[in-house]
């Protein structure tokens, strides 16, 4: 918090004195407190409805005779605590000074277990299905705070199971319990009101507007903000049971806003892929399509072959003939990749600087397509500073396909390295493809892969560990949650052996706290950074050398352009 | 001598063999189906052949009774894979389970299954009849732990090497209280070493009609015959002497290492060794071929009376080994420093002293 | 606790012979030979399976011929030797819009269950119940696994009263029906 | 008949005596030491001498060979050092050798040794009566010491084989 | 083929004694130099024996050899029991059984 401590107020929760900011609300004191509050409704990021009525607290404020403006001491000299005769909902209450809560009374006991029966009463129970279970508010609190059995002997309403509000989406009218954070948050983050309440009283329910469906590519931050199981997403519906499902700290590559994900897999398999909340980036949300870069994984063009020639080898012969190609090389053309992580490009610098070749063309190739101003960027390579700070390229021009293929029909480049990038998209044909020594190191199999000499299989970022630096300067680091293609290094393996072959400097091992070691060293940004002291949610990184680049980022969620 | 002579001689040496063995290897089945009875259970009773097992009633009594049990496991150690560890001295490895097959069949020779009378004479039916007879059976008898020491020595692993030590500790032991234990009785048959000599004073009753004992060495010499069938489930390694083999410490003793049908032949010479020993008891203490109460001149003459004779015996062996059997499924293995002790500090003692009141009662009473 | 120090009864010499003792123990011994044997013929005669006996677990039908496992896994999460796999899938049937989610799959690894019977404990819906099924064998591994198929053929129909589907769609029909406010 | 025997009895005494003082294990020592035996055994029945055959049996190869067999377990001493690089150990017993096996064989063949008889058809030449009557009359004395002998023995051993002979009373030790 | 006589006897004897005492003379290992002392005695025995028996005739049948025989197995017996114990006593304290190695007096 950037409130100063002299600005900070006193509550007492439960007896615990926290001092927390003024405006904070009771249930965001508590919770410094270690207290927890039951809420439904209340969402950290959206607006207060105060509709669930789960968070029922007493509340007390230190008493003051209303004719004096004194205030009102006990026999101990103590200030009196005025207590509410009534609940409060702890959501829609800011703290104020010397602010009251108490969370264990019988009081509040009783309102918790009326509230939860009454959540209950039309609720379908139908937890076995539900792919909520597991992560369900309903359950939990149910457990913690309900009173442990039914009064409720009539039948239950019964609504419509499946109705399809968006392409992505689908409500399970039964199971919902009108907290409206999907309604406020069509209102206030996406601006598109597209749900509303209809119908009264026990049958009232969640519907789109008429004419309208909930297909905005932020649709699915419903599913997960929805504290039950009635909005559900269509691609992880009945897939899998979350219990199961291991939750690895990730990095959308969808774009260069880096938001915070988790991978969530089981086996090897990865199953969904939700936001991870940073206030600084993305807050709690993603956009849909990030959610379904995972199905990149396991396609059908995926590369897990070291090839050499078209033949299949193992990883020691690729790397040999890799290093042999570069000795022989007299120039040397390399398309990186904005994709690769700080500790790939980093090496891959150190790779082409232990290559004897007299001409050496490094570009990272640009990936511009259309932001939308909120968490998806104009620059689609999620690491594109990265390239910068590590020195890999000294600037981010685009390629110049004219260039490129003059310098190769002159015979002053006759080694190419592709990573991730389809060359014949740059001017290269298959023609000059064919006379060059082409390498491709990628993790699918594209359009140029077919005329490389050498191919090198590389890893998603859901099989590998590294980092990036977002258009914030960020730096971020995610883990490895499956494991790749068998028989496949990991990138920077691959690099720490070629390097090895070249007989180059290299880290101890291919491990990202190992070859972030060298990097700190050399790197002057990245001085007195580890890998491990990288921490959850990004290190800003100063970026200031590079104030008169081009970067094409348009304004987001958390980011506004420096010409801007 | 004559090649028909020796032809009969090699004939009658077969039929010997073959029966002795079909007593032994059924003796295998017996032992289980005498657990099984003990244990209420039923034994084998699935066995069967094709067609024999089709006979209407006798195939399903005999698949009931198990007798075809003893042919199936025979062909399954037949034709099982014969393991030749890699660690053990091949030689003996090989030779033991012959060595421990082959001392019954040599005692055979010399064991009198029955008598003959001809013309008023009466001989015995036996191989061959020698008048060291019973020192013969001692001496061959005693290398039969020959095959357990070697299996245990040339397995060359810990288990049944303990195995043939014990089996060479506890024979030594035993020996010495058979010959002991044996010694009366051949002092009362009048200095003879000859089986059928015992077996002939044994007819009639015991201290007359009126006290209605058959005169039997087990009556008269109780004791002796105690000791004796003691020393005798020793020397045989049944339980509960079974210490060379000993499965809850040693695993299986001597035979650990083995299988298939060098096992199988550890197994039926086991019982071959009991089933002897159950003949020779029966000759010695019970009376061989007499029947109670009645005078060994009681025997027609000619083959019928040779082949009573035969089976009466016999029926006798059979008994004895269905008490070693008995004997086996009710009592639980001593340890082996009690084996020790009762071999040494009780047996030997009893067995001198037993020889020594025998001797003197011999001496004061000469008509006896 | 004061420890009593208990003299052994000394052995009278008939007692130390061991001899009656035998004779006794060969009494006992040959009174059980003559008493009948208490083996049970299996293949032929089949044990009497006692009543909540845990055999092999199979996936039951409600009286209406659905299927009442809808693939919640929480078998595949409590099973101890991990026997369980389950496969989930959706059914999109318009006549019963409550019945959602069944499995597509049920893979149950005979080969590793050890008829614990937390399945049936846990099962939300009494799908999954261990049945007086005792003897499964096979010559292949492959058919000891069982999949879903299998499962529904071995499990049957369950009788119970509990018409849990019915009794939805009565209630969706009616309020579709009848507008009831 | 009696001839073929005769060589093959002689052989399975001798061989097996041979193969004993070459062997290198001693469990295969012991072996060959009972099939010595029983050699032994066979050429003493042959001599008609059954008693003693049987005797010999029972005494060496059921009792004297089963205990060496029992101490060479115990003490696990099988494996013997091989012969190599001890020439000139075996020169010396090796003349002796010589000088025994020849010397005697050269002296009865050559006739000194008187002429060879042939053995007559004599009645059973042991039987256990005339050896308990002989022994029991005219080897009364001898029979009785050699009874002591073993009674000596016996105590002997068992002193002997005590594990701990220093732990006897002092007065006994130190005499 | 020669008729079986006494010297064919004691040919066989002489050589058993004489291997004997080779071994004897050749082996350290105490249980192996004993167990040739054992072929030794029984080359006597046998010599006794086929004495006793080719100087039998049908009236005297020359028992003593044989006798004699008998108490030397007799002997025999209780000497390895002794000789065997008298090892074991010898393993026990210098854990060898190799003639050569038992050396306390040379020294």
């Amino acid at each position: 918090m950037a409130e100063s401590a002299d600005k900070l107020i006193s509550v007492f929760v439960d007896g615990i004195e926290v001092k927390v900011a003024p405006g904070t609300n009771m249930i965001e004191a508590a919770n410094m407190a270690g207290v927890e509050i039951p809420h439904y409704c209340y969402h950290s990021h959206l607006s207060v409805a105060g509709n669930c009525r789960m968070c029922l607290v007493e509340m007390g404020t230190p008493g003051v005779d209303r004719a004096t403006r004194q205030p009102i001491l006990d026999a101990d000299g103590k200030q009196v605590i005025q207590w509410m005769p009534k609940p409060t909902i702890a959501c829609a209450t800011n703290a104020t000074p010397g602010l009251h809560i108490r969370t264990k009374t019988k009081l509040v006991k009783e309102c918790r277990e009326g509230i939860m029966e009454f959540l209950l009463v039309n609720h379908p129970l139908d937890c076995p299905i539900c792919d909520q279970a597991g992560e369900c508010h309903l359950q939990e609190y149910a457990t913690d705070y309900g009173r442990g059995y039914s009064r409720y002997v009539e039948d239950k309403n019964v609504k419509p199971k499946r109705t399809m509000i968006g392409p992505r989406v689908i409500l399970d009218n039964e199971r919902c319990i009108l907290c409206g954070r999907c309604v406020r948050f069509c209102k206030e983050v996406i601006k598109d009101e597209v749900l509303g309440f209809t119908e009264r009283g026990s049958h009232s329910t969640i519907a789109c507007y008429p004419g309208k469906t909930l297909d905005d590519n932020y649709s699915l931050n419903v599913v997960d903000i929805c504290p039950v199981g009635a909005l559900t997403s269509t691609d992880f519906r009945f897939k899998m049971r979350v219990w199961f499902l291991k939750e690895t700290p990730s990095i959308c590559t969808e774009s260069s806003v880096g938001v915070n994900t988790i991978v969530w897999s089981r086996e090897g398999v990865i199953y969904r892929i939700t936001p991870r909340r940073n206030d600084v980036v993305n807050d709690t949300w993603m956009s849909d399509s990030g959610r379904m870069l995972y199905k990149e994984v396991a396609v059908e063009n995926r590369s897990t072959n070291y090839t050499i020639e078209g033949k299949p080898v193992g990883a020691p012969e690729a790397v040999a003939a890799f290093a042999d190609t570069l000795n022989k090389a007299r120039g040397i053309a390399v398309l990186a990749s904005g994709k690769s992580s700080v500790e790939e490009m980093f090496l891959l610098k150190k790779l082409i600087a232990a290559a004897p070749a007299g001409k050496k063309l490094v570009r990272v190739v640009p990936h511009v397509e259309k932001g939308d101003d909120f968490l998806i960027s104009t620059d689609r390579n999620p690491n594109t500073r990265g390239a910068l700070l590590t020195g890999l390229v000294d600037g981010i021009g685009a390629v110049d396909g004219g260039t490129l293929k003059a310098l190769v029909d002159s015979g002053s480049i006759d080694t190419v390295i592709s990573v991730n990038e389809c060359v014949t998209s740059y001017g290269l044909d298959r023609e000059e493809l064919k006379k060059l020594n082409f390498i491709y190191m990628g993790t699918h199999f594209c359009e140029s892969s077919q005329y490389a000499n050498i191919e090198v299989p590389l890893l998603t970022v859901f099989e590998k560990e590294g980092s990036f630096v977002n258009q914030q300067f960020r730096l971020q680091k995610f883990a490895q949650a499956v494991p790749g293609p068998e028989g496949v290094m990991s990138d920077s393996a691959f690099l720490v052996a070629l390097l090895g072959a070249m007989k180059a400097k290299v880290p101890a091992n291919a491990s990202a706290a190992a070859v972030w070691e060298q990097i700190s060293a050399e790197v002057p940004q990245f001085a007195g950074v580890s890998y491990a002291g990288i921490p959850a949610e990004g290190l800003p990184v100063d970026g200031s050398a590079f104030a008169a680049q081009p970067f094409v980022e348009g304004k987001s969620l958390h980011y506004t352009p420096a010409n801007a | 001598m004559d090649w028909i002579d020796l032809l009969i001689t090699l004939l009658k040496a077969v039929v010997v063999v073959v029966i002795v063995m079909t007593i032994s290897g059924y003796s295998v089945v017996g032992e289980r189906k005498v657990s099984s009875w003990v244990q209420g259970r039923v034994g084998p009773n699935r066995t069967t052949i094709p067609l024999l097992g089709s006979i209407p009633v006798i195939g399903k009594l005999l698949t009931r009774w198990g007798i075809f049990q003893l042919p199936a496991d025979g062909a399954k150690f037949l034709f099982k894979e014969e393991p030749l560890p890699d660690h053990v001295n091949k030689f003996y490895y090989n030779l033991a389970p012959i060595i421990s097959f082959l001392p019954p069949m040599i005692i055979l020779t010399v064991l009198p299954f029955g008598q003959y009378v001809k013309d008023g004479v009466s001989s015995a039916v036996a191989l061959t009849q020698t008048d060291v007879g019973i020192l013969f059976v001692m001496a061959v008898s005693s290398l039969g732990v020959y095959g357990l020491i070697l299996a245990g020595w040339a397995a060359n692993s810990k288990f049944p090497f303990l195995g043939g030590i014990r089996a060479s500790s506890q024979m030594i032991s035993y020996e010495l209280c058979i010959g002991l234990s044996l010694l009366p009785v051949f002092m009362w048959t009048g200095g003879t070493l000859d089986l059928f000599a015992v077996v002939q004073a044994q007819g009639g009753v015991l201290f007359g009609e009126s006290f209605g004992l058959p005169k039997w060495f087990i009556f008269s010499q109780p004791l002796s015959a105690l000791l004796y069938l003691v020393a005798l489930f020793a020397e045989t390694n049944r339980l509960p002497f079974d210490m060379p083999e000993s499965e809850t410490d040693l695993v299986g003793g001597f035979h650990t290492e083995y299988g298939a049908f060098k096992f199988g032949l550890f197994f039926v010479g086991e019982y071959a060794h009991m089933a002897i020993g159950s003949a020779l008891f029966s000759i010695i203490f019970l009376g061989g071929w007499s029947i109670p109460f009645l005078p060994l001149s009681a025997y027609p003459e000619g083959i019928l009376g040779a082949v009573l004779s035969v089976l009466v015996l016999a029926a006798k062996t059979i008994f004895l080994i269905f008490f070693y059997m008995w004997i086996r499924w009710t009592l639980p293995r001593f340890r082996y420093d009690q084996v020790m002790n009762l071999g040494w500090k009780i047996l030997l003692p009893l067995a001198v002293a037993n020889l020594v009141a025998y001797a003197i009662v011999m001496a004061f009473m000469p008509g006896l | 606790m004061a420890i009593k120090v208990l003299d052994r009864k000394p052995l009278s010499l008939a007692e130390r012979t061991y001899l009656p003792q035998i004779i006794s123990g060969l009494g006992i011994t040959l009174r059980n030979m003559l008493k009948p044997p208490v083996t049970l013929q299996y293949p032929e005669e089949k044990p009497v399976i006692p009543k909540g006996y845990r055999g092999v677990p199979t996936l039951v039908k409600d009286p209406n011929g659905r299927e009442k496992c809808v693939s919640c896994q929480l078998c595949e999460f409590v099973c101890p030797p991990k026997a369980i796999r389950i496969t989930p899938g959706e059914i999109a049937d318009p006549e019963n819009p409550h019945v959602e989610k069944a499995p597509k799959d049920f893979e149950l690894n005979m080969l590793r269950c050890i008829y614990c019977g937390l399945c049936e404990e846990v099962c939300p819906e009494e799908a999954i119940v261990l049945q007086d099924l005792y003897s499964l064998n096979s010559e292949a591994r492959e058919e000891i696994v069982l999949h879903k198929d299998k499962l529904y053929e071995l499990g049957g129909t369950l009788p119970d009263k509990h018409f849990k589907w019915d009794k939805k769609k009565k209630a969706a029909e009616d309020a579709a029906s009848g507008d009831s406010h | 008949m009696h001839e073929v025997l005769f060589y093959l009895f002689a052989a399975m005494t001798l061989l097996p005596a041979v193969m004993l003082v070459c062997s290198r294990n001693t469990v295969n020592a012991a072996m060959l030491m009972i099939v010595s035996f029983v050699g032994t055994a066979a050429l003493f029945a042959m001599l008609q001498a059954y008693l003693l055959s049987v005797l010999q049996i029972m005494v060496y190869a059921g009792a004297v060979v089963v205990l060496f067999l029992f101490i060479i377990m115990l003490l696990d001493a099988g494996r013997i050092k091989s012969f190599k690089g001890r020439i000139k150990q075996i020169i010396v017993p090796l003349a002796f050798f010589v000088a025994l096996s020849i010397l005697p064989v050269l002296a009865i063949l050559s006739g000194r040794g008187g002429e060879a008889q042939v053995g007559e058809a004599v009645a059973p030449a042991s039987s256990a009566e005339q050896f308990g009557l002989l022994l029991f009359t005219k080897y009364q004395l001898p029979f009785e010491l050699t009874g002591f002998l073993l009674l000596a023995a016996m105590v002997g051993v068992i002193f002997i084989s005590r594990r701990n002979v220093s732990a006897l009373p002092k007065s006994e030790g130190k005499e | 083929m020669f008729a079986i006589a006494l010297n064919h006897y004691l040919i066989v004897a002489s050589l058993l004694f004489s291997i004997g005492f080779f071994g004897v003379m050749l082996r350290r290992n105490v249980i192996v130099m004993f167990m040739c002392m054992e072929l030794m005695l029984n080359a006597a025995n046998l010599a006794l024996v086929a004495f006793s028996r080719f100087n039998a005739t049908p009236d005297h049948p020359m028992m003593d050899g044989n006798v004699f025989v008998f108490f030397v197995i007799t002997v025999a017996a209780a000497e390895v029991a002794t000789g065997l114990a008298i090892i074991v006593a010898l393993f026990r304290k210098r854990a060898t059984v190799m003639a050569d190695e038992l050396t306390a007096l040379k020294k």
